[in-house]
């Protein structure tokens, strides 16, 4: 009955829809936040603050690829190692490329690899097991973290190839460093993949309904476990960028990542239940975060406010839309 | 061993030995601590050899107080003759420690120094340290600067301590901190704090910072091609030093300070527990406050020295800390 | 005489008005039928009564005196109780529990269970006969099948001592005896003078236990009707205006079972089923009749692969098949139109257009792996049209359809993939009789094209009216075969009941 | 209606002692847990029944019992806690500060964390019920919040409880450890609350939140107090670790929201909510705390010991769920 739509209605309609949008909603914010920064803080706003932020942002946008996957792909899914496997991937390839450009590209496939067994382990738990994400990968950081202890015996060693720190820390074109585009041609791709492949839809099918995913032929198993894998290795790539963005690597590298994550996601608007939702609003959702923790960081203010204000803020931000069904409806 | 008489710190009645020693350390996620562990265990099986030390217990996990508190109650329950605990609180662990003392163990408190009396507390002093490297940062930015901080964490003793010895000194040369930032012990933090700090006061002369955060903050400088115009507080850390003697060589005039923090004050704290345990009295003119020996700082890196350290420790990985043990005899001298 | 008048009701959902001044008067002591379409606001005007939903304007009158219902317990506080569509039991908590939850006895907020489970133990006495054996207070309700959840649904309500009770459909799961239990029970209530009303789509049903019935259409009120004086012609011309189309058996020759069966299955176990074999030929429709909850569904869903079931040998025309998941089961020509759309066919926040392609997506791909947006909604748009879906747009969330068009959508996924053999679970159930007319269509259409249909069905009329065959199922065994004119809906009640009567139970 | 007929079903009722034996699998799963790591902690540890012994594997497990049960009331009413670590952490700066070391003024500190609990509770129930945020998301930001506060309360570690609650702790009433009357008093406290209206309600919410609204259950206030009631049991895990660590932390409990969760599921309560009890909860902490006892007396090498716990409570976590799946059968 699409011909029934009225002509006039829709522009009004359509604004409405993009204004109540959570991406259109984080973007607002996103741009508010560096308003607010310049004004508070002048210099805050200037190009080159601004490309240092989204080039900080791009590290938890590329942990949080995989983390949006998960959720989307429903199950209450949620991963909770990305943090710690961030970690390790850095460690991994610390130790490969200790500093040499020759063993860059074997310094990302081996952590990639890491990644990918990591994932691997937490998919098939939570799919044939059926562990709930949420322990499953709680629990597997403890074993990552051991991992990464046992592996480097307490101290990590080696340095990342000069290259992987020029593409982080070195301004190209427009004096944007390359890992920011890395990262938008990621977030190009990963958008374009869920919505324009088969392998996106069936995420969203497995997200929204996977008894009824099962029933239509979609291998809600395979899709679990790809979705679980995807996340540790995109956790590991945003570990090995970190990892060209402090050169060195320590133990605790890229641990407190994981939330973050989290919050990007819904923050971008991705239901938390699964089946709704994209990479995009995600990508927003870590510039949010990242502005919101540069300007704080910026402002003379004790750290126990800085504290208290990032909570509050996002709890605002939560509270425009990302609000679940009433039950009076 | 027999149980304690009160009175002086961690006095034990001379047992002959061999002892059982027990670690508790409730944060493994650091380089600095397993240098530290690493070299308590060298020193045990030097005791070991000569007949000294037979066991060592060592509670090694990430914990926090509460978790630490059952680390040294796991100690008592296994009956070691003396704890050397790198503590995660001043205060929350004393009712543990009182624990300890009642069963005749003695207790040594490293790298952060707790409140109980009855704990013997070996190390730098943290607010010396912070002193050493805010004298070298004074002079260098010059008199009536402005500076900005990239510091530990809010509410953190060593945090606290190294801000208390820097801010009279700061105040002395009139130079003036316009915020402080929270690096959270951390380079990735301390480097991305650093640029934001260097977007909105562009015209600082220097950011004083320590540990690992130097590294960041130095990158970040390094980012905004600030080097000649912006002083960095340094670290005597290897990852520093690198980058530190890469300018140096590509003849930039950089300069900077790295205070030694030694992670070996666990090991010297070992030989302090051998001499209490084998009966030695404290000699009191070395005790602060009646239960702290204060070791004496090493000489810090500048760029006099650089070349030189630099030479010594440039195989060892970025985040290994120089460092400094005091021998059994040094250590002697401590005692009556 | 006291009575519950709503009037003016409206409500709007995003772009859907669903009642535009609709409204529904109650007397006490009658039984007041509320029919309509699927998607003609029944739901909606009961929630609104019940404080499920907060309307746009509503009055509502209790013996004259206007009411505000802001929630639930509005509702109970003037003893209006409902029955909803959507189950609404509690599956971890236990039939007791269930029974009483928001008015469990306590004091000072401790519970004080005693009084009220002697209540409790007199309801279940009184529905044992028909609730099946095993069912105790203790017993968990997660693992009871859909007719007995119904009926303890539908004895909650009655323990809170209704005055005005709603039964939305409180039927649609149940057997005939349970049905005529709670007849009985709400012919009980009324001579206590509570007023009822009842929803449902089965037409015998509404004249048999109705006195009155209120018609609504696409929100807005058609007739209020005495239903002595009326008949199901009569109803179903209100209902469904001028598209209606009587559900009779259409024409249709009987296929041929001499050559090769589509589909044939020999010595299929699983949980709930012993030893079943049975051969589909092509275009012939077979039913599984019996009570509900013999093994009918997990019949279609161990042939499917959707259940752990072992088979001596299953063949798809003549080819020895092995499914071990629903994917290997498409691939063969195989599709299974399941029982709860809600939980089991749909995704329901998802667009009406991703629900249509689910199926097929891979084929219609570049490469299998690439959308082609183009393909995708001309492949959507034709079946919205040929099944005459009524949608808004194909991207609207699936989630806005009414029932019965909700259920068309899960057929169309279906059609698409251009199946063999097709299996139904309850493909009906909730579907209005216009909707069902088309339904009862596409099967026929299905048959004509030579695919094979295996038909669960709750409705007896429905097996009449298009089954070939019916196999009645008893404790997961197929007890006896009715055939061609056999097939009636006598010989099916007899069937079933004359089973019943060889349980053990007392009666 | 007629009267009913007295009838045999009433027969076996609410109240028979039989009840109380028969166990759920994943209950069985618990307690054999609980019985391996003991037996294990007694093997190795031959001191472990002494009073020292049980006082002091008491005094440490206490605080995180009280968490887990607080964790529990919120998981079974369909919710989780993140934030309970900072209300603890709230709690007791707030007693602390509020007795300030004078023995007279233990009541009012116990009022006081008990009030501190309540009042963040009651901010994350209003968060979750009225404002309706996804619970992960929203005690996320709130944990930041209290985190934040607890610094502003203390900003440093530091004081003195009054020497009467340390020494009460540990100390013996007729023969048997305070600290493990403590932990009986959390086991007992959650028994009466099952037995509340409340409670019945917790567990129809968590069971299926838009079912119990439509069964007269006031869901909104139910989440509500589910939180205020965790809030008040993370008072009294404040007062635990005050007593335990005789002076004020505003970091402690970092770790408890986590552990909190694992302890729970080890308790077999199912994340997804509506099952299990606060006294699985209770066994789940205790089985998680003498792990890492456990394998400190096992002298597993310290580069190791992360991982071997990391491993051993994902196997344990596994057993647990995979068996409480069985039960729903
Ligand atoms: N929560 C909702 N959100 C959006 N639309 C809704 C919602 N609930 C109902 N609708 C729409 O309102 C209309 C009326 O729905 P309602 O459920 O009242 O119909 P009904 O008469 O009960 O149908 P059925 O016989 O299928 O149960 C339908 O178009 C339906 O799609
Ligand atoms: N029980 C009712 N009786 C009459 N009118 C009603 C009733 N419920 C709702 N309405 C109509 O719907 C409109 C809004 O209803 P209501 O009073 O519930 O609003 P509200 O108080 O904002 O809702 P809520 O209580 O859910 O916050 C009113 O203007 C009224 O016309
Ligand atoms: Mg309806
Ligand atoms: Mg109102």
């Amino acid at each position: 009955m699409t011909a029934m739509q009225s002509p006039a209605a829709p522009t009004a309609a359509r604004w409405r829809a993009i204004v109540t949008d959570p991406i259109f909603i984080a973007a607002a914010v996103a741009v508010a936040i560096v308003l607010v920064g310049q004004l508070v803080s002048p210099g805050f706003g200037a190009y080159s603050q601004v490309v240092g932020m989204v080039r900080v942002a791009s590290f938890l946008g590329i942990m949080a690829i995989g983390q949006t996957i998960v959720i989307l792909s429903g199950g209450d899914g949620i991963d909770l190692s990305v943090g710690k496997t961030a970690t390790l991937g850095a460690i991994v390839a610390a130790r490969i490329m200790d500093g040499s450009d020759s063993r860059l590209l074997l310094g990302i496939l081996v952590p990639v690899l890491v990644g990918a067994v990591i994932g691997l382990v937490n998919g098939l738990g939570i799919a044939y097991l059926r562990i709930p994400p949420f322990v499953m990968t709680l629990g597997m950081t403890g074993v990552v973290a051991g991992i990464a202890l046992a592996y480097t015996g307490g101290a990590a060693a080696g340095r990342s190839a000069p290259a992987l720190t020029g593409l982080v820390n070195n301004r190209g074109l427009f004096d944007v460093p390359g890992v920011v585009y890395v990262w938008i041609v990621l977030i190009v791709a990963v958008t374009w993949l869920l919505r324009r492949s088969v392998a996106g839809w069936n995420i969203y099918a497995v997200g929204s309904n996977r008894v009824a995913a099962n029933l239509s032929g979609v291998p809600v198993r395979r899709n679990v476990i790809m979705a679980y894998v995807a996340s540790s290795v995109f956790a590991c790539l945003g570990g090995i960028l970190l990892l060209g963005y402090t050169e060195s690597v320590f133990l605790n590298l890229a641990d407190s990542y994981t939330l973050p994550t989290v919050a990007a996601v819904i923050i971008g608007g991705t239901l938390a239940s699964g089946g709704v939702g994209g990479y995009l609003g995600t990508a927003i959702g870590a510039l949010v975060l990242t502005f919101l923790t540069s300007l704080l960081s910026t402002m003379n203010m004790p750290e126990s406010w800085r504290t208290i204000t990032s909570g509050v803020v996002l709890l605002v931000l939560l509270g425009m839309y990302g609000r679940q069904r009433k039950l009076r409806t | 061993s027999a149980p304690a008489t009160s009175g002086s710190p961690a006095a034990s009645s001379g047992g002959d030995g061999p002892f059982t020693i027990g670690v508790s350390n409730a944060f493994v996620a650091s380089e600095y601590r397993t240098q530290m562990i690493d070299a308590i265990e060298q020193t045990f099986d030097e005791y070991k050899a000569e007949g000294v030390v037979d066991k060592l217990v060592m509670e090694n996990a990430d914990a926090d107080v509460n978790g630490q508190i059952q680390q040294i109650r796991n100690l008592i329950n296994q009956g070691v003759d003396a704890i050397i605990v790198d503590p995660n609180s001043a205060t929350a662990l004393s009712a543990v420690f009182d624990e300890a003392i009642s069963q005749g163990i003695t207790v040594i408190a490293i790298d952060q120094a707790v409140d109980s009396p009855d704990v013997l507390n070996v190390g730098i002093s943290q607010q010396d340290l912070g002193a050493a490297s805010a004298e070298w940062f004074a002079s260098a930015v010059g008199d009536g600067a402005s500076i900005v901080t990239v510091e530990g964490a809010a509410g953190n003793p060593a945090t606290d301590a190294r801000w208390a010895g820097a801010e009279p000194v700061f105040a002395e040369h009139n130079i003036e901190v316009l915020t402080h930032g929270d690096g959270g012990w951390d380079q990735a933090t301390g480097q991305t704090v650093a640029t934001d700090l260097l977007a909105t006061y562009p015209n600082v002369d220097g950011i004083w910072t320590y540990d690992g955060m130097a590294q960041g903050v130095l990158r970040a400088v390094e980012a905004a091609d600030k080097t000649d115009s912006v002083t960095v507080g340094g670290e005597a850390r290897v990852g520093f030093l690198r980058m530190w003697t890469d300018l140096v060589d590509s003849g930039s005039d950089f300069a900077s300070v790295g205070v030694i923090n030694p992670p070996g004050t666990g090991a010297t704290a070992l030989h302090f527990a051998i001499n209490l345990l084998q009966g030695k009295e404290l000699d009191q003119s070395k005790v602060t406050d009646g239960h702290s020996i204060i070791l004496p700082l090493d000489t810090p890196v500048t760029n006099d020295n650089l070349a030189d350290t630099w030479a010594g420790v440039s195989d060892q990985a970025d985040t290994y800390v120089l460092d400094s043990i005091l021998s059994a005899d040094e250590v002697a001298q401590y005692f009556q | 005489m006291a009575s519950l008048d709503i009037t003016g009701v409206d409500k709007r959902y995003g772009g859907v008005q669903a009642l535009k001044g609709a409204s529904l008067s109650v007397a006490e002591g009658e039984v007041h039928g509320l029919l309509g379409p699927n998607g003609s606001g029944k739901s909606t005007l009961n929630k609104v009564m019940a404080g499920a939903v907060r309307p746009d304007a509503a009055t509502i009158r209790l013996d004259g005196q206007d009411l505000r219902i802001h929630g639930p317990q509005d509702a109970h506080h003037h003893r209006i109780e409902s029955v909803y569509q959507q189950l609404s039991l509690i599956p971890h908590l236990t039939v007791a529990e269930n029974l009483v939850l928001g008015t469990e006895a306590a004091r000072a907020g401790w519970l004080t269970p005693k009084a009220q489970l002697v209540e409790v133990d007199a309801m279940l006495e009184r529905l044992s006969p028909v609730l099946g054996g095993g069912i105790g207070p203790r017993t968990r309700v997660g693992s009871l099948n859909p007719g007995t959840k119904q009926l303890l649904e539908f004895a909650k309500v009655v323990l809170r001592r209704p005055r005005f009770l709603v039964l939305d459909e409180a039927t649609a799961s149940l057997h005939r005896d349970q049905v005529a239990l709670l007849f009985a029970m709400v012919r009980e209530l009324t001579a206590e003078g509570v007023g009822v009303v009842f929803v449902s789509h089965r037409m015998e049903e509404v004249l048999d236990l109705c006195d009155r019935a209120t018609i609504i259409r696409n929100g807005l009120n058609v007739a209020t009707v005495d239903v002595k004086d009326t008949d199901e012609q009569e109803l179903v011309r209100l209902m469904v205006g001028d598209l209606a189309r009587a559900a009779g058996r259409g024409e249709r020759p009987a296929p041929s079972r001499d050559g090769q069966p589509v589909l044939s299955v020999r010595g299929l176990q699983a949980e709930g089923l012993a030893d079943v074999s049975l051969d589909v030929h092509p275009g012939e429709i077979v039913g599984l009749g019996g009570l509900q909850g013999q093994g009918q569904s997990e019949l279609l869903t161990g042939i499917f692969g959707a259940s752990p079931a072992q088979a001596e040998r299953i063949e798809v025309a003549g080819d020895p098949v092995e499914f071990r998941n629903p994917r290997s089961a498409i691939a063969a020509g195989l599709a299974l139109v399941p029982g709860d759309r809600a939980s089991e066919g749909l995704y329901s926040v998802r667009s009406i257009q991703e629900n249509i392609s689910t199926v097929t997506l891979g084929r219609r791909a570049r490469a299998g792996l690439v959308i082609d947006a183009r393909a995708e909604k001309e492949a959507a748009t034709s079946q919205v049209d040929a099944l005459r879906i009524k949608i808004g747009a194909l991207a609207d969330a699936v989630s806005t359809l009414s029932g019965g068009n909700a259920q068309k959508v899960v057929v169309a996924k279906w059609l698409l993939s251009e199946p063999r053999i097709v299996l139904l679970d309850d493909p009906t159930k909730g579907v209005d009789v216009g909707a069902k007319a088309e339904i009862y269509a596409i099967i026929r259409d299905l048959t004509a094209q030579g695919v094979g249909v295996i038909l669960n069905s709750s409705d007896d009329v429905e097996l009449a009216e298009l089954a070939d065959r019916v196999l009645v199922l008893y404790e997961g065994r197929i007890v006896q075969e009715l055939e061609g004119t056999d097939v009636t809906h006598d010989n099916l009640v007899a069937a079933a009941l004359r089973i019943s009567d060889d349980d053990t139970k007392e009666s | 209606m007629t009267t009913p007929p007295q009838t045999t079903v009433g027969a076996i009722r609410d109240g028979s002692w039989q009840r109380y034996l028969t166990f759920s699998l994943s209950t069985w799963v618990t307690i054999g847990l609980l019985i391996v790591v003991t037996a294990l902690n007694v093997a190795l540890q031959p001191t472990f029944f002494t009073t020292y012994s049980l006082t002091s594997n008491f005094a440490t497990f206490a605080p995180l019992v009280f968490a887990a049960v607080a964790q529990a009331v919120v998981v079974i009413g369909g919710g989780l806690d993140l934030s309970i670590g900072s209300i603890v952490a709230l709690a007791s700066v707030v007693a602390l500060t509020v007795m300030d070391g004078e023995p007279s003024r233990v009541a009012i500190g116990v009022l006081a964390a008990i009030v501190t609990g309540v009042i963040a509770g009651a901010i994350n129930g209003f968060i979750v019920g009225v404002i309706r945020l996804q619970p992960l998301i929203a005690t996320f930001a709130t944990n930041s919040v209290f985190a934040g506060a607890a610094l502003v309360v203390l900003p440093k570690p530091g004081g003195m409880v009054p020497s009467t609650m340390t020494t009460g702790y540990r100390s013996l009433v007729i023969g048997i450890p305070v600290s493990v009357l403590i932990v009986v008093l959390a086991i007992v406290l959650y028994w009466l609350l099952s037995r509340t209206r409340l409670m019945r309600h917790i567990r129809a919410v968590g069971g299926d939140r838009s079912a119990a609204f439509a069964s007269l259950v006031p869901v909104v206030r139910v989440q509500m107090a589910s939180y205020i009631v965790a809030g008040a049991f993370a008072g009294l895990a404040a007062l635990a670790i005050l007593a335990n660590t005789g002076s004020g932390d505003p970091f402690v409990g970092s770790s408890m929201a986590l552990d909190s969760i694992a302890a729970v599921v080890l308790g077999g309560i199912a994340l997804a909510g509506g099952r299990g009890s606060g006294i699985g909860a209770v066994a789940g902490a205790i089985i998680l705390a003498m792990v890492s006892t456990v394998l400190s007396f096992m002298g597993v090498p310290t580069t190791w010991r992360q991982l071997a716990s990391g491993v051993i409570i994902v196997a344990a976590i596994a057993l647990s769920v995979v068996m409480s799946r069985k039960d729903q059968r």
